[in-house]
């Protein structure tokens, strides 16, 4: 095993990553950019380094600098950022560094969306249906010309990043291009490549994605599945393991082919092995993420397996310590992902001074986050704020704990997400386990509570109203002078 | 002795409010006539997480910053308030200031000076927390400032874009 | 199942209470002393009553009063406080409002701790000697007289509460009767009740518990076994399951006696059996907890069982749901007791506002607790303010997140005990699994960390001070003018 | 430039600090002559965590009220500071007044007016959080001020014996 590791990466992951080395007994480094100079990766770690080029956490040639001055035998990259940037993964590999997870080699196949899917297809296995090649954002002619020959309807897609930013539904030519532009756009500000390529569009559709383990000594098991079909504002906001209503031999061919993907491209360490499921239940590869999930978590609670221990154990060379048949699929979970964001106001980013904050707890309930009370909610970086999984012995169970934790969270002084997760899991078309990626533009209404009840809130909006006037009698803003309070609010679809 | 009107998801409240609370903290409230005893968290501290009790039932609130939403285990929801006190009632919908909601860089100006646009209209685009959020125009009218363009880094609560 | 129940209790355990009901989809109904009206049960509960009656929490009068004006159809009393009441109970039973846990009758038998004993011993069973009658505090003659037919050296215990409180080691009958008063005012302070009795003292000793469920069709189960011998300031504040360094034989044993036990009083719901086991490693009977424990999360994490809802479930007459060759006992757990109290001068309560709380995350690690940035530790009740608990396959595994999860918890405003409990789990006799109830005894030494820390905590030192006394200029407290700061503090025995 | 001596854990540290951080947040500071760039947490708002980096060195601490104690990972330690910029030092254990250092009821008085008492000597035990609390004399002497009877409430930092 390792002495340090040096973490390449900052929030919640980065904190993980800490914690998981933290249990196995390593040192850790942390790196830092001015602006996350007080963030908990930072204070968490034994030692931290600042990132000085303007580039930051996104330099490759620091982030090996500062590895080969604290002198650690290893490198966790943990998801986005360069994580997995092949050039910084072979510079690590030729100084002899060990960067937990697949090889420059693997990544530099696997980040080749288009050929990978070709590759898959190749082997006999049946994938998605791409366009041959990608485009820049100002190949508008090559786009229609591959748009034609695919068929409509398509989804353009991110080479870089996953199914989130940029990922869009195109149902005719007339407004292929404008669509494009703007998943190009989205794609530059999130991942900083504005590449995309096509894709035939499979509707309905879910996406069901296969978590893996691999060694060096060959061995390779899967995880189970689950299901993250359910997006909003371009992200994954809510994952369920496993994924619900799929026969066992559905998911057994499932877990077939994502191990099967895993030895085609020689995949060591902690993947996901991405695949669209279609109306009738067939499944086709879509895509290899070469690294920690952010919704791990899912995985961790059904398998009781911590996989970023794994990710280190298998760096460190070990060999896996289990085996397929001791891998038990336990209950089920949900997760939940949290943003720094307002849904009511088009998913406006809300960083700043987090005033309250509070946990949900009890059994089964976990939630991962580099944010508390006093905490400050940065404007620099991703609105990712906390992850909340819960697990329940059936499916139902789950629903209810989850539903609990979610009101038992409180989170102020910043614009949060959690009344919009609160609406989608209680959602008749979440709990049902129906839901397909559709589900992602639905449109929800607020279902007003009973009037009894909008009663009592009258009556406490009424008297902390006066007691807020009261107190703040000199400062009080404009608004609360001018008789009305109003602002049109509604959840944009 | 108070008295507001309070719409909450679109229904009006009319609540009138005896301000000396009992010694249990209760203060009695009448909402359209039905009279309730009720009690809040004694201060509206940013820490403090706020809760209340009317009669017996129990709940636990969070009010945006204004005041303009109230949630709760029972929803999100719209909130207007109108103190009868405070004289007339004038909406806040009439300004046409467009400012930085957050700190970002402006990725995109949709606009030009002396343009009409429509109520929600996108106007600017704003890259912030790796995000490219539309701003919309809140009212209709004609643009008359413009002080947005592309590649400028704003501030928080900047004037970007004024509508007349 | 129920539709409503009622939490006849405060504080953490009725926030876990609450959560459990919820996740079962159960309406909830909260009681509160007026000085805990902002208190989170009462927050999480659907409805919460005021208890006006100077007893509050203890009156079972008004607790019942507000059971039936509420319309519960259950009442979970949690442990402390009335749970253990049977006249209590029997006024429950007899308005027809079901009480989780044992019948009144059991709990009368099992109340009386010397009869306990006595019943168990007439079984045939192995139990620890103790006294043939309880004594009040004024009862010095015939204390000493009892004692000398016990011998020395032996325990007083209190008839009221657990081993906690009142519990004092005596070793000649010089110190008996001073001993004896000042554990009968201890056992005052905490349990409303003075008297105590004497055993026959074990010496070196561990205390092992097997909680067990029992339900209304005459099955019982146990859930393995935890260890409870440490204590410091007599409160368990550590508690890890399974016991370290017993036999598997020995173990089978102990549970055999915990459900032979358990049917011999007719135990219901969620039961603890304690036993005290001698330097040979036999055990012997020494009383029964008739409620849940405060440390029930070690047994939930080794075992995946949710104990709260199980009770739930049992007292609405369900069978168990899983026999015990169903229950797996998975890995290991240690738990630790954060109190609101200053181990280094003399375990002073320390009750106030927090100013600062940030709860440890990740894989395994589950804090339950009442308490959050901004909430107040209120003056009137136990300094219990957070329960942490954490998993790991193995018990190394576990030791090591146990003390990333300490390290990684931070509560301010107010005093805990924190910075104790990392100095036991690291502590050899504790990691070596090899302690007895001596531990509890055993002076610590805080280890003097390396120099270079030394010196970098006098140079953060210095930078904190200069720019504390900088900020509150006109506000320095005197003893920061005077030039020294300094108290003695060593840590008591 | 500052100079103190800090006492941890029985070690003297003589300190010195350049008081301006320079623009990375760092300040130079001198311990026993050798030079350490250090950052702390900007501000010791009461609800803020503080840390710290020294060198590469990353610190959590945690300092108590009067900062007489400093606890991180690596432990809880005494700390004693000397500013040397302050004057003279005056130890301030010669304090012979006893307050209440917690809200609570006096469960027994066991020392009377006018007796000798040494340092260290159980003189009151204070029921509170449901706790028996020895409060033990500070200093040698005699009782001088005896302002607590059994049963008694009292409140925080009421003063409740003097020791002369």
């Amino acid at each position: 095993m390792f002495q340090k590791v040096l973490i390449a990466n900052r929030g919640e992951i980065a904190v993980r990553i800490v914690r998981a080395c933290r249990d196995l007994g390593l040192a850790t480094v942390a790196v830092y950019e001015p602006s996350d100079m007080g963030a908990l990766h930072v204070r968490l770690a034994d030692e931290a380094y600042i990132l000085n080029s303007p580039q930051g956490y996104r330099d490759p040639e620091e982030m090996l600098a500062v590895a080969l001055r604290s002198g650690v035998d290893a490198i966790h990259p943990g998801y986005g950022l360069i994580s997995e940037d092949p050039s910084f993964k072979r510079a690590c590999e030729e100084a002899g560094i060990t960067i937990v997870g697949p090889t420059s080699e693997v990544s530099t196949q696997v980040r080749d969306k288009v050929g990978a899917i070709q590759r898959v297809q190749a082997a006999g296995m049946p994938t998605t249906r791409p366009s041959t090649r990608t485009f820049g954002p100002d190949e508008g002619a090559d786009l229609l010309a591959e748009a034609q020959r695919l068929g409509y309807p398509l989804v353009i897609k991110s080479c870089a990043g996953g199914h989130g930013r940029g990922t869009a539904l195109v149902h005719n030519p007339e407004k292929l291009l404008d669509i494009a532009r703007r998943s190009s756009a989205q794609a530059q500000a999130a991942y900083r490549d504005g590449r995309i390529y096509l894709e035939a569009a499979i509707i309905p559709s879910r996406y069901i994605e296969v978590p893996i383990l691999g060694d060096h000594h060959g061995n390779i098991i899967h995880l189970g599945d689950h299901d993250g079909s359910i997006q909003r504002n371009t992200r994954k906001i809510i994952s369920e393991a496993p994924a619900p209503n799929l026969s066992p031999s559905q998911r057994e061919a499932i877990w077939t082919s994502a191990i099967a993907v895993a030895r085609l491209f020689g995949l060591r360490g902690a993947c996901t092995i991405e695949f669209v499921l279609d109306g009738a239940g067939n499944h086709f590869f879509s895509e290899v993420k070469p690294r920690i999930q952010v919704e791990h978590l899912v995985t961790e609670m059904i398998t009781h397996i911590d996989v970023v221990r794994e990710q280190l154990h298998i760096a460190a060379g070990l060999p896996l310590r289990l085996d397929q048949t001791q891998v038990h699929l336990d209950g089920h979970a949900i997760f939940c992902r949290i943003n720094a964001e307002d849904p009511w106001r088009n998913y406006l980013p809300s960083p700043g001074l987090i005033s309250a904050f509070r946990l949900p707890g009890g059994p089964s309930v976990r939630v991962d986050t580099y944010a508390y009370a006093g905490a400050e909610v940065p404007v620099r970086y991703d609105s990712l704020l906390a992850k909340l999984v819960v697990w329940g012995a059936e499916r139902d169970e789950c629903l209810q704990r989850a539903q609990r934790a979610l009101q038992e969270m409180h989170i102020s002084g910043i614009q949060t997400n959690l009344s919009l997760l609160q609406l989608l899991i209680t959602h008749p078309e979440f709990t049902s386990g129906s839901y397909t990626t559709a589900f992602s533009h639905l449109k929800l209404n607020n279902p007003t509570p009973p009037p009894s009840q909008l009663r009592d809130l009258a009556a406490i909006a009424a008297l902390t109203y006066l007691n807020r006037t009261r107190a703040a009698q000199s400062t009080t803003p404009t608004a609360y002078t001018t008789g009305w309070h109003r602002d049109s609010r509604r959840l944009p679809q | 002795m108070s008295k507001l009107i309070i719409n909450i998801a679109g229904h009006d409240f009319e609540v009138e409010v005896n301000k000396s609370p009992d010694t249990d903290g209760f203060t009695t409230v009448s909402v359209n006539g039905e009279t309730l005893r009720v009690a809040i968290a004694p201060e509206a501290a940013p820490t403090a997480i706020e809760w209340a009790i009317v009669g017996e039932r129990s709940y636990e609130v969070l009010f945006d910053r204004d005041m303009r939403s109230i949630q709760s285990v029972h929803g999100h929801h719209e909130l207007r308030i109108r103190d009868l006190e405070a004289g007339v009632a004038r909406p806040r919908s009439g300004d046409g200031r467009v400012k930085a909601p957050i700190p970002g860089i402006i990725a995109n100006v949709l606009i030009e000076m002396e343009q009409t646009v429509s109520a929600g209209q996108p106007i600017l685009v704003l890259e912030a927390m790796k995000m490219q959020n539309e701003i919309t125009a809140p009212r209709a009218g004609t643009i008359t400032t413009l002080n947005a363009r592309r590649g400028q880094t704003v501030t928080l609560h900047e004037l970007l874009v004024e509508i007349s």
